[in-house]
């Protein structure tokens, strides 16, 4: 059987994978990704905790779904800002996005 | 639970024992694999012979059996035959991998619809938000496999079935809700049983309504097949696929449309409920067939919408009235009108 | 781009749905005012959709 | 025919999914098959949600990632994608190292101190398991503020996402 550790450590992998992803790309969609890999590394820390608690919690369920809701929507402000910033800069390399720089 | 064979005389018991448990009759031959292929080959033929006739056509004729039966026979045989073109600079691995998962994810859903009390794959209590969320993943890939094709067609095919299918999609779960609410369980055994006394239609029936427009409208069936206009997209997001590559799509739309006829029959006409004297499942697939044709008439019938009119109605009629029937719904469970059927 | 609104619309009413499913599922067991709360809930996305449509709609701004 | 796997098995195959899928998801080197790796790898989350006895939010987990999360994000590829792939897509010298070792480090530190924890942590679920008929109560009872708030936070998300894509005259 899984242990609850084992579920940590993937999700400590996970949230690595994403610190990576969101330190070194450049492309803002990629950005994007990584964010999304973050906040599912975070929901599965939810479920198993409240699987392994003596009783098992329904309430570490219903905060992933806020969870989720709250990440679509990110997601969709994000892909609209993506969207503003490719129409003016014609590029959405976010080293390129240095139009505010003095 | 059988146990492996150790011995080699153990081997054909062992065999029988398999063949004959019912995991295996359920996977493989009545809701599973054999019914699905033989239901859906019927359905080819049936779609074929009924636009004949409402066209005053006599339709397929000469492949042998009553009527041409064996006319979906003939046509796999020779589609399967023909060469498979791959279009230049076409995404090779995303144009053959996704028809073949469409075919999976067609095939999916019917693990949880029970076509008997006992006719049953797989149990799940959350069976009808599953059959959403696999049925969800239906646009995404369609949009992967028009821009895989790398052709012009196929693109706008493949917007235009992304733009429907989301719009259809929300009014099409909310008005599921109403039974859902009614039957107080996602469970699609449970949801039927609890239609033994009164079937849903009639205390849901606006939400019938709007699920049968919907599930229309997801199947790109005229009057909404715009993603795959004949006249102004030659046949849509599968324009390049041909050969052993367009058998699998067509089989795989013809396995939703089974799926969506089904799951009306489950939600709304009492699934396998019916006078004793035939099975369950003959009842469940009789209604599964009546509810297609109905689905299919309109072909024969109607002329094509056009795209930004198609989505309009979506978002604005059916969206509104799948929302007015949730709060009808919350008025006549809390009101107890219905307690005299048990609900 | 003419159809993006929509897109939106659909990402945010996918959330909607399966919100209100977890609701649905067991109305007979959940309190009168709790469901009041659900169908404040839904009568506060109406001012939203209706904004969003009649934005999508016009077709000077797509 | 006893049909269940066991559950160490389900466990290492989605584990493996699922990172292999992360991690193609940013080094792939086309934008489209890093979504579908994406959408991979949301669909083995939802795997380990339905596992840990929480379908309906592995459901959920799908129905919203895969269905919509990525369809938006396959669309908006698909508008501001160019036919020559970013030349300079890749990190300068010693970004990458940097970027490397701050995810390893963190990764590692979070793993080391769960494992330190361990022999305090429960090392087998209670037998008890959740119903899903629970969630609704809990949702619409014990937690009807965070519901009205969500409200508020959908609606701000929608109109303010329309407003950024408008095209301004």
């Amino acid at each position: 059987m899984p242990t609850l550790v084992s579920y940590i450590i993937v999700s400590a992998a996970l949230l690595g994978i994403g610190i990576y992803g969101l330190s070194v790309k450049r492309n803002a969609i990629r950005i994007l990704f990584a964010v999304e890999l973050i906040v599912n590394a975070a929901n599965l820390n939810f479920i198993a905790f409240a699987r392994f608690m003596n009783p098992p919690r329904v309430s570490g369920q219903v905060i992933v779904f806020y969870s989720i809701a709250a990440a679509a929507m990110e997601a969709a402000v994000g892909l609209a800002l993506i969207l503003v910033a490719f129409r003016l800069n014609s590029s959405i390399d976010v080293r390129k996005l240095n139009k505010l720089k003095g | 639970m059988v146990n492996l064979p150790t011995t080699p005389a153990d081997i054909i018991p062992f065999i029988i024992a398999v063949v004959t448990s019912h995991t295996f009759i359920t996977l493989v031959i009545f809701p599973g694999l054999i019914h699905l292929t033989v239901v859906v080959m019927f359905l080819t033929w049936y779609e074929r012979k009924l636009l004949a006739r409402i066209q005053l056509r006599i339709g397929p004729l000469y492949a042998g059996g009553p009527g041409g039966i064996l006319q979906p026979i003939a046509d796999g045989v020779k589609l399967i035959f023909k060469e498979v073109m791959i279009p230049y600079k076409a995404d090779k691995p995303l144009f053959l991998g996704i028809p073949l998962s469409l075919v999976f994810l067609g095939a999916l859903p019917f693990a949880v619809i029970p076509f008997g009390q006992h006719w049953v794959i797989a149990n799940l209590d959350v069976g009808l938000v599953f059959i959403f969320a696999v049925t969800s993943l239906f646009p995404s890939m369609i949009l992967i496999f028009a821009w895989a094709s790398n052709s012009k067609y196929p693109f706008l095919g493949g917007l235009r079935s992304l733009f429907q299918q989301v719009a259809y999609e929300i009014p099409m779960w909310i008005s599921a809700l109403s039974v859902v609410m009614l039957a107080g369980s996602l469970n699609l055994v449970q949801i039927v049983n609890a239609q033994q006394k009164i079937w849903f239609i009639v205390p849901a029936f606006i939400s019938f309504v709007v699920f049968f427009i919907a599930s229309m409208a997801e199947l790109e069936r005229l009057p909404f097949d715009l993603p795959e206009a004949e006249p102004e997209l030659v046949a849509g997001w599968f324009t390049e696929s041909s050969g052993a590559i367009f058998m699998v799509i067509f089989l795989a739309l013809y396995m939703k449309l089974y799926l969506m006829s089904s799951l009306i029959t489950v939600l709304f006409l009492g699934g396998w409920w019916g006078p004793a004297f035939l099975p369950q499942p003959i009842w469940f697939i009789l209604k599964a067939l009546v509810v297609a044709t109905f689905i299919i008439i309109p072909r024969g019938v109607y002329a094509r919408l056009r795209v930004d009119l198609l989505i309009k109605i979506g978002w604005t009629r059916l969206l509104i009235l799948a929302l007015a029937n949730v709060f009808i719904t919350v008025v006549l469970l809390s009101t107890g009108i219905l307690s005299a059927w048990g609900l | 781009m003419q159809y993006y609104p929509y897109l939106l619309m659909f990402v945010v009413f996918d959330v909607v749905g399966m919100f209100i499913f977890a609701w649905g599922m067991s109305f007979s067991i959940i309190p009168t005012s709790d469901s009041l709360m659900v169908v404040l809930f839904l009568v506060l996305l109406g001012a939203p959709l209706g904004y969003a449509l009649r934005m999508a709609l016009n077709r000077e701004n797509w | 025919m006893d049909l269940s796997v066991p559950p160490d098995i389900t466990f290492v195959v989605l584990t493996t999914i699922t990172l292999l899928a992360a991690i193609m998801a940013l080094q792939a080197k086309e934008l489209i098959y890093g979504a579908i790796s994406l959408a991979i790898s949301f669909i083995g989350i939802a795997g380990f949600f339905v596992s840990l006895d929480a379908p309906y939010l592995g459901m959920l987990q799908i129905a919203v990632y895969v269905g919509a999360v990525v369809v938006l994000i396959l669309f908006t590829i698909m508008l501001v994608r160019r036919e020559e792939p970013d030349k300079d897509e890749s990190p300068e010298t010693g970004e990458g190292a940097a970027g490397l070792w701050l995810a390893g480090l963190l990764a590692v530190s979070i793993a080391g101190i769960a494992a330190l924890a361990g022999p305090n942590l429960p090392a087998t679920p209670p037998e008890a398991n959740l119903p899903i008929s629970q969630l609704g109560p809990v949702l619409a009872g014990t937690y009807p503020v965070p519901l009205i708030i969500m409200a508020l936070l959908l609606s701000g998300a929608l109109l303010g996402a329309l407003v950024l894509a408008k095209v301004d005259k």
